[in-house]
């Protein structure tokens, strides 16, 4: 056990996987960096921001491939290596990026295995990062999530701390279904104990970061932090919060979220995706039909607005959800107690 | 390099039986028994069994919408294209796909796809598996010259190159994507696009099953043996419209006509054995019989078979949840 | 005012917009059909389901494009015309194939205009065919508006007859946004009355094609059709329906949607989409956050289930929302009043 | 053809603003005040100078995520780019794109991108739009080696030609896609590309803004006369790391040294310049003084300039709602 960065977790899990699978395979661009490059160094980046530095050098060329700049390609190219023998784990740099390279993961991954009558299997991973606050502006700061959980045959992983990641990556490349991994890529640096050893986490099992009797709040991926935070100043103004962190939208642990707000009665949702069709309606509605009864308020969502994501850091601020948002919906819901429950 | 005796004889089989299917598909449509959507291959069989006869088992091929023929020269079970055409329970999908998904991994046959340029990035993800896993596979792309304009397929071309991967792209040019003529979309050649992404470019008429067989077997050998992509642009007619349904009026009246006339495949294939003396005519008479029976039982049993169940509706979707 | 198909009404519609405005051009994958072929009949399809037949005959070659197999470049230069002066109808033929030009769509045209500052106009249309019941497989029959409304810059229409469909869009056209206009597959054949001159149907206005006082029901496209006949049905059996067709997911009705449920207590929302993160999610999100408190029952949705469209018939047919399950919907919320409202 | 006096003259001041434009935002990146993605086109300035010199106002460009130097070539305001890429409301964009979003309609700078292969088939529709209007525009696309193998700029190859328009390719070939070498990443040859789309493929140094002026010449002429699309491959290096922040360790060490000593544009053209006695070396340097000025007014009202406010958040994502 030591302490490590976000980016440390994901490429200790890469490279002690690859280790234990010889058919785990990595590819992207510049996941290794420099091929064709003058100074002849091969492994100059890993990855745009180094979350895959050094993987080329422990297990060469034939298993971390860089690629020209074609999504289509390499995705498809890992989706029909999935489907023959291979565990790929795709790099798509930027999740926004998924426009030039939607089909091979909507028509094909995620569908193989239905259309084909149950006689695929496509072991594949597709990490990528999302996220606002970096000033990345429109094409490199969307969430995305609620695509893929739209999608069926997808799983939809979005990690919320560093530990999380690496036991939620080493799950993602054993299983045998088509993951999408989304990484924050605000929270690259975040530190925190994690195990050396390998380990994984459950896919479907929310975390319970904190219980509470008032108010559940379920916040994705990087929003289950202010969440928390949000929680904990609420606490100190005797507001007593659930924080649920389901860590994956596919499959997801409905009964947990169900049972919390049968606990609590109130329920806030903390998303940062757009709000239209996104997780925040996906659980409210889950809510709404299946512990109606116990709600005794309405279900609040913390989410952007329907903007693209603004470049400037004071827009960029508004946009994003934050505990003091959260911390203000929470106490909405402690007001709007509409009725009692029978 | 003479074809073997037994490989001409199982390639015969193999276009009369997908010569078969794809005329009794045409008739079994027309009662309106058969749903969804029906792309035939008639008139196209040397390229498949051609391409696939220099295959074994353990190669890999993605395929296209128009896919019963790459599936029977992969030698996929016809009684089970049959029934998942019919969507019924014993289809090789289970009645989940329908025409445009028939599939069987265990053969190599990664799809027939929906999707005009799906087929070619998931070769190059199957050739790589065979790099990687050094089981001297040789995966193939069939794509249309309509496909050959979509970005998918470009980048593929670029990818494999790069890679150096053991992979064939048959582009099938029929001349036609839909209803629109290979010459209004396709700038420039299929030759110079191989040479734009650096990879030898082999071509032949695809009427003729042996020109067909020498060119990739050259091909396939080409990638089997490390020496890295191939293009083979082969050249043919459909006899059909682009899906069952089509009255073809974008095409001169005596062009399937002249297509049928001149360039059947089977019959040029008839020919030359019998003028070569590689094969006893009898036997090809032979086989015919019994590909027309091997087709009426399995529209038969298709018609028989259970429909799937409300338990099938959520089955596979995943591994495990 | 004749009969008219719905397909007719699509193709009468783009010819009245052709005739008014020269800068309306159309473009995609056989809109017109049989360019290059050896007949020399350049008119051969009209699409691939015969919506724009004649159209190259009345306009030209330079109005009506064929375009090769590719469509991130002509859905691209769709977007790229409507920045530059034209009002460009693109057909992407089914929306099944967004996954070869999704980029084009999300990060291009519909975010122009915010990213430069409100210095871009982008007058794109784009029409598609979606839905399920034509078994036409898992990679043919998807609905997909869930994936567009989610994303901010872009207007959604789902017409849900022939006459909504000419009306919206002719509006669709005229609308200086880029508009993803979905026409469902199975009703080209569906007739009624529809009139003969241009005229435009507001977007953001729902329709109540019939008011009750149970239960509210909301449907999208096809699916307002079977609500309808679910609510004879119900009404038979005493049971009075609000059925509603929002016609746009974006610009959504929500003021209208909202007061119906005041007036009923009761919602059930029939969404043919893939259940994760589509619109009956969204519209019931909405609902339990802004309704709340006219709520009496729980909120449910009809919704496929979450898998892939299967292609067999009696596969697709327990796949697919309809009457039936509608009528079965509307009825478990009426049983289950859980509390009176304050 | 001789270029005329004016012409030298506005395009070295444009290649002088935008080195010093350049050099100024790398300056400033280090101090950590600038947010974001910023991806310098030092060393690059012949190219779209030379290339903008042949084109009207209203001619279109589209440009890359290392969009400066072709907004700046084509005429987009620049104390309006430095506001931007500050995050300011006095931005070209409102402070809502940032360096990787600039873009400016009126002056036909369709932005830049900050997806690799965007502008390609942006450009094939504004190329379309300049012939359905018939107002004698050409359309052009820069994108780099990088980009050269994204499907979108493949397809637009043909889209192009297809339709005969008049657009023209630029491909900037700086000999890297982030941290990977063209000779990797790109197979075949960018002229065997051309071919393969049957388009006419023209080359130059883009180091000397006569060669790159004299060949954008050729080919924009070519489209404006409706002769279909041209490929121009400027063969060119860049000065700095992919973005700012980038160490650069896939460069030899003397790569971008040699490149400043051998390949400056600037320098090139003084030379000739003086040599040919085409403009009076005095009045470059009054030019490099005013730029200087100007860059620094840039930047000090960027600084002073105000931050977009709470409404803008919500403002202009609809035309109308
Ligand atoms: C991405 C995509 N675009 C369009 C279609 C519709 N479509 C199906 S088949 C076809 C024509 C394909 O032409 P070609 O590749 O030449 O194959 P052929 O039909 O001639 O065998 C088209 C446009 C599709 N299925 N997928
Ligand atoms: C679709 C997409 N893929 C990847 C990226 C990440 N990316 C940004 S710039 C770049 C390299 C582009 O190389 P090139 O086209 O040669 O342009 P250069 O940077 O050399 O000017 C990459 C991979 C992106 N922005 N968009
Ligand atoms: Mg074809
Ligand atoms: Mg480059």
């Amino acid at each position: 056990m030591s302490k490590k960065s976000f980016r440390q977790a994901i490429n200790e899990a890469l490279r002690q996987e690859m280790r234990r699978d010889p058919t785990v395979v990595l590819m992207g661009e510049d996941v290794a960096g420099g091929q064709g490059g003058s100074s002849g160094v091969k492994d100059a980046w890993g990855g745009v921001l180094g979350v895959t530095k050094g993987l080329l050098t422990e297990f060469g060329e034939s298993r971390v491939l860089d690629t020209p700049i074609s999504e289509a390609s390499y995705i498809g190219a890992a989706a029909g290596a999935a489907a023959t023998g291979l565990r790929p784990v795709a790099e798509l740099m930027f999740v926004d990026f998924v426009g030039c390279c939607l089909d091979q993961i909507m028509n094909q991954a995620a569908k193989f295995r239905y259309m084909f009558g149950g006689k695929a299997r496509t072991p594949l991973v597709i990490r990528a990062m999302y996220g606002a606050g970096f000033n990345a502006a429109a094409q490199h700061s969307q969430a995305l999530y609620p695509l893929f959980t739209h999608i069926p045959g997808l799983k939809v992983v979005v990690p919320s701390s560093p530990y999380e990641a690496k036991g939620l990556l080493i799950e993602a490349i054993r299983d045998d279904d088509p993951v999408i991994f989304l990484e924050n890529k605000v929270m690259y640096d975040d530190i925190e104990e994690v195990p050396d050893e390998a380990y994984t986490i459950p896919f479907g099992e929310a975390n319970l970061t904190r219980e509470g009797d008032d108010v559940t709040i379920v916040a994705i991926g990087r929003m289950v932090g202010m969440a928390n935070e949000a929680a904990d100043r609420l606490a100190k103004q005797g507001i007593s919060c659930t924080v649920l962190d389901p860590r994956t939208t596919f499959p997801l642990d409905e009964q947990t979220i169900l049972e919390c707000v049968e606990d609590t009665g109130r329920l806030v949702i903390v998303d940062e995706s757009s709000p239209r069709c996104n997780m925040a309606c996906d659980i409210s509605a889950l809510v709404a039909e299946q512990a109606f009864g116990a709600l005794k308020a309405p279900i609040r969502r913390v989410v952007p607005p329907h903007t693209p994501v603004p470049f400037s850091t004071p827009l960029e601020n508004l946009y994003m959800p934050n505990a003091d948002k959260i911390e203000a919906a929470v106490k909405a819901v402690m007001m709007q107690k509409t009725r009692e429950v029978a | 390099m003479q074809i073997s005796r037994e490989t001409l004889l199982r390639s015969y089989r193999a276009m009369r039986t997908i010569r078969a299917f794809e005329e009794r598909l045409h008739r079994e449509f027309a009662t309106g028994e058969i749903p969804g959507f029906v792309h035939l291959y008639c008139g196209e069989e040397a390229s498949a069994v051609g391409v696939c006869a220099n295959l074994t088992e353990q190669d890999t091929i993605a395929s296209t919408h128009r896919g019963h023929g790459h599936c029977i020269a992969k030698g996929v079970d016809v009684g089970g294209m049959m029934a998942e055409i019919y969507g019924r329970k014993t289809g090789v999908c289970r009645g989940k796909g329908g025409s445009m998904h028939i599939a069987d991994l265990s053969k190599g046959m990664l799809g027939a796809n929906g999707i005009v340029g799906g087929g070619p990035p998931l070769i190059c993800g199957a050739a790589l598996s065979h790099k990687v896993l050094k089981d001297n596979g040789v995966a193939v792309a069939f794509y249309g010259d309509g496909a050959s304009n979509e970005g998918t397929t470009l980048e593929s071309l670029n990818l494999a190159t790069v890679w150096h991967l053991p992979a064939v792209f048959v582009v099938e040019d029929n001349g036609y994507g839909e209803a629109t003529g290979a010459s209004y979309a396709c700038a420039g050649t299929q030759k110079d696009r191989a040479a734009g992404f650096g990879m030898p470019y082999m071509e032949c008429d695809g009427s003729d099953f042996f020109a067909v067989h020498d060119a990739a077997r050259d091909a396939i050998d080409h990638a089997r043996s490390g020496k890295g992509p191939v293009m083979l642009h082969v050249h043919l007619q459909r006899w059909y419209g682009h899906f069952e349904g089509d009255a073809m009026s974008y095409r001169a009246p005596n062009e399937v006509a002249d297509a049928k006339k001149d360039h059947d495949c089977l019959e040029s294939f008839r020919e030359r054995a019998g003028q070569e003396k590689l094969l006893d005519l009898s036997a090809l008479d032979e086989i015919d019989a019994a590909v027309a029976d091997e087709i009426e039982s399995a529209v038969q049993a298709a018609k028989q078979a259970p429909w799937p169940e409300e338990a099938d509706l959520m089955a596979d979707v995943y591994v495990k949840i």
